[in-house]
């Protein structure tokens, strides 16, 4: 029988090795797996590549995670946060490495990995600095760079309703990054607000096919982040 | 006394009311952040726009009354926002398939510099040690069919944000098609910047002046 | 306002130019546009190249267009049919050419297309007559083909539901190429069992978002294919 | 009258029982066009495994009852079918993602030859003016994790299938993992084909004999 719920956070995060590519998903607190990353940090794999769009706000999610010093690498589009100097302040210092990508060609990056794409051509970055030391190429007059298909061996999501199979849905604008993180990690994990009976999810609005989904644990009220950001706190 | 009734360019608002009357009904719409998303309270009655932000949403409406607030339902810009009647949510590689692949009509941008011949740059200072960032802005500029510009004329220390050539690194080479500033809109084009309209007070002397690049009038028939 | 509903299928195909390219949705008949179909053989437009992952089936619908000796070229993933001669006697006789693409880089391709993507890699194909004069590269130790994003003038396609945004649901298998083609034309055409207000699709089941969609056109009871096929029925 | 009893070799059904022997609980799966689809009426009780089919759903059921047919909900084949509990639709580009990016695990197809380094070929007999089609099928052998192959041992001519190099164009190089015909179990390993089981009535040498490549015994340890 197939049964991918786990019974908690602790029980999902298993296996994350050091030296991990982990994708996780959100963007700003929209989807962002905060209980799941939490779990991560309890857990102790260091050396981390993290690939998100941000790099978190306050002292909690990703952003302590970084602060504890468990994430060599970021790979990300916005860094920049207004409520952060986690990210920022580790950086002017030189201990944790950035690879800057264009929000779509990180989006489409990873929507390659899950696909078996291992390359493809893009419009976005052509004669900007981060095109510089890529692969340039002519298509019909215009002018585009090689970008590369990118997979993690953890991916980290957040969703609104799961089933045993792993099928989810997702909230609004917290799907975001979910859906192609999803597809593009040996080991995906998912946190949801809700588990539902097999059948709940009409077949015509699963947004996740269960087939890309490894481990699924009930949060049912998962935080705020902004909450906990206003409130000041901190993680652990 | 004569001179209190003169007024001398555009405010923020009436900026962004040019670039709204500039916005044709059933239009498709991406504003960035900041001075781009005043456009959206002043497109003219009975036209029908639909914005897209690219974390996730087609038919996004106006900020929430307050405590209707949903975490899981804001902007690129992060804030909360609602969404309309015929709106729909989907994930990240398929918003970028509307911009990559040239489906979004029109995205109003800010900038730091804009040059003569449509480079623009809006991402980075090219400051050593600061935190680069990126975000969604050169998936926009390479992808938009018409990419427009708002801003304010020059720094706030006088210097000129419309250049020969862009000194800060660019988010796109030859992008932007028209610049809406508090002096003046202008058109980009391949003979260069014509100017399009003048703010009021500004003549089209005063207007080359603030710029760093050579100005052209159009010739009337 | 926006309002992409027209009137009748004959409104919905107007425009579509001698040698154009025009992408027809449907695996077998499940998604085919029949009656979009039908309204092009009437409308006249000649030498097209039409994108479709099938040829059709006896002598309606795309068999019968092909009939007509309106299209001039195929590209699909599966020509030979069991219930038609229509193609393979034309491509016996020569007179219209095909070119073979393997259905999932079929899919790639036109979602590609409507991604702005103009070129990636696959391993589909690789070392079989298929990838013969293609770019062969290699990633990771492992060889890849370079394929190319495709694009229309037009896409015909069928759904179950639309608003007058062109928002779209389809129903169940008959999805398969129609949200890809969407993307992927100038002028995205489509023929729907129920025209709905605005707003009665659940924006989070929202299949093809209406950015993607010119015209939609009302077809409350779409003939199905293999009725008219075991009545032997010929268009027009 | 004593050779009634002796059974030479496996039927279909049970070389796809053979096959459905092989495929572990909670494996997704993509069964071929023909003798491919009768694996799932063998899948031993308790273990559970979804069907994948590439026009668009994953969680394909058994054929409907006759009147319960819907045109619109057909496998690759172009047969009805049904869908489970805890199916779900999706468009072509979503569908081939599982099929390239490795997510399937397991993918039956039949053949019309396969070399002994696990080359395959399928789709092609090669024939001057035939119109060829190839489906889905080069995506399946490229991407899915697991390829096996299920097919009579010779033609109906008595030529071998199982072959030393293919004579038809190839549909993949190198990338069938296991052979069930009605002969025998083979292994395709770095080493060559390695016979795993043998049809009742079926030695190794008349084996050999049926087989256009060298076979090989396991040694046991």
């Amino acid at each position: 029988m197939i049964n991918k719920i786990v019974k908690s956070t602790e029980d999902a995060v298993k296996g994350i090795f050091d030296g991990a590519v982990v994708m996780i998903g959100g963007f700003g607190e929209a989807g962002s797996p905060i209980e799941l990353i939490h779990a991560l940090i309890d857990q102790g794999a260091k050396n981390l590549t993290v690939i998100s769009n941000n790099t978190g706000s306050g002292h909690v999610g990703l952003a302590a995670l970084i602060e504890q010093k468990r994430v060599s690498k970021m790979i990300c589009s916005f860094p920049r946060t207004s409520n952060s100097t986690v990210f920022p302040d580790l950086y002017a210092k030189g201990e944790i490495e950035l690879e800057l990508v264009p929000q779509g060609t990180l989006a489409e990056r990873i929507r390659a990995g899950g696909a078996g794409i291992p390359a493809f051509y893009t419009p976005t970055s052509v004669h900007t600095p981060l095109a510089e030391g890529k692969e340039n190429r002519v298509f019909n007059h215009q002018t585009y760079v090689l970008e590369y298909g990118i997979k993690a061996d953890f991916s980290l999501v957040k969703c609104k309703a799961a089933d045993r199979y792993g099928n989810l849905i997702y909230n609004k604008t917290a799907r975001n990054f979910g859906p192609v993180m999803c597809t593009a990690a040996e080991i995906t994990i998912v946190q949801t607000s809700r588990v539902v009976e097999l059948g709940k999810i009409d077949p015509e609005n699963v947004v996740t096919p269960g087939i890309f989904v490894s481990r699924v644990v009930e949060v049912s009220n998962p935080v705020h982040e902004s909450k906990l950001v206003f409130e000041n706190r901190t993680y652990p | 006394m004569k001179n209190t009734n003169v007024k001398k360019g555009w405010n923020r608002d009436e900026i962004a009311q040019k670039v709204a009357l500039d916005i044709p009904d059933g239009a498709y719409v991406n504003l960035g952040i900041g001075m781009p998303e005043l456009v959206a309270d002043f497109i003219p009655k009975g036209r029908e726009v639909i914005y897209h932000t690219e974390n996730g949403l087609l038919g996004m409406g106006p900020v929430p009354e307050q405590g209707q607030e949903d975490p899981e339902l804001i902007n690129a810009g992060k804030k909360n926002v609602t969404s309309i009647k015929g709106a729909c949510y989907f994930h990240h590689a398929d918003s970028f398939t509307m911009i990559r692949g040239k489906h979004i009509d029109i995205c109003v941008l800010g900038v730091l510099q804009v040059a003569e011949n449509g480079d623009l740059a809006n991402w980075s200072t090219g400051q050593k040690g600061a935190v680069p960032s990126v975000g969604g802005a050169m998936d926009l500029v390479a992808g938009v069919k018409t990419i427009l510009v708002i801003t304010k004329h020059t720094t706030k220390d006088g210097q000129p944000k419309i250049v020969k050539n862009c000194t800060y690194p660019l988010t796109g080479k030859s992008v932007v098609k028209r610049i809406y500033s508090d002096l003046a809109i202008l058109d980009v084009t391949e003979k260069g910047l014509f100017v399009r309209e003048l703010a009021p007070g500004i003549d089209f002397d005063y207007l080359q002046k603030q710029t760093g690049a050579k100005l052209h009038e159009y010739e009337l028939e």
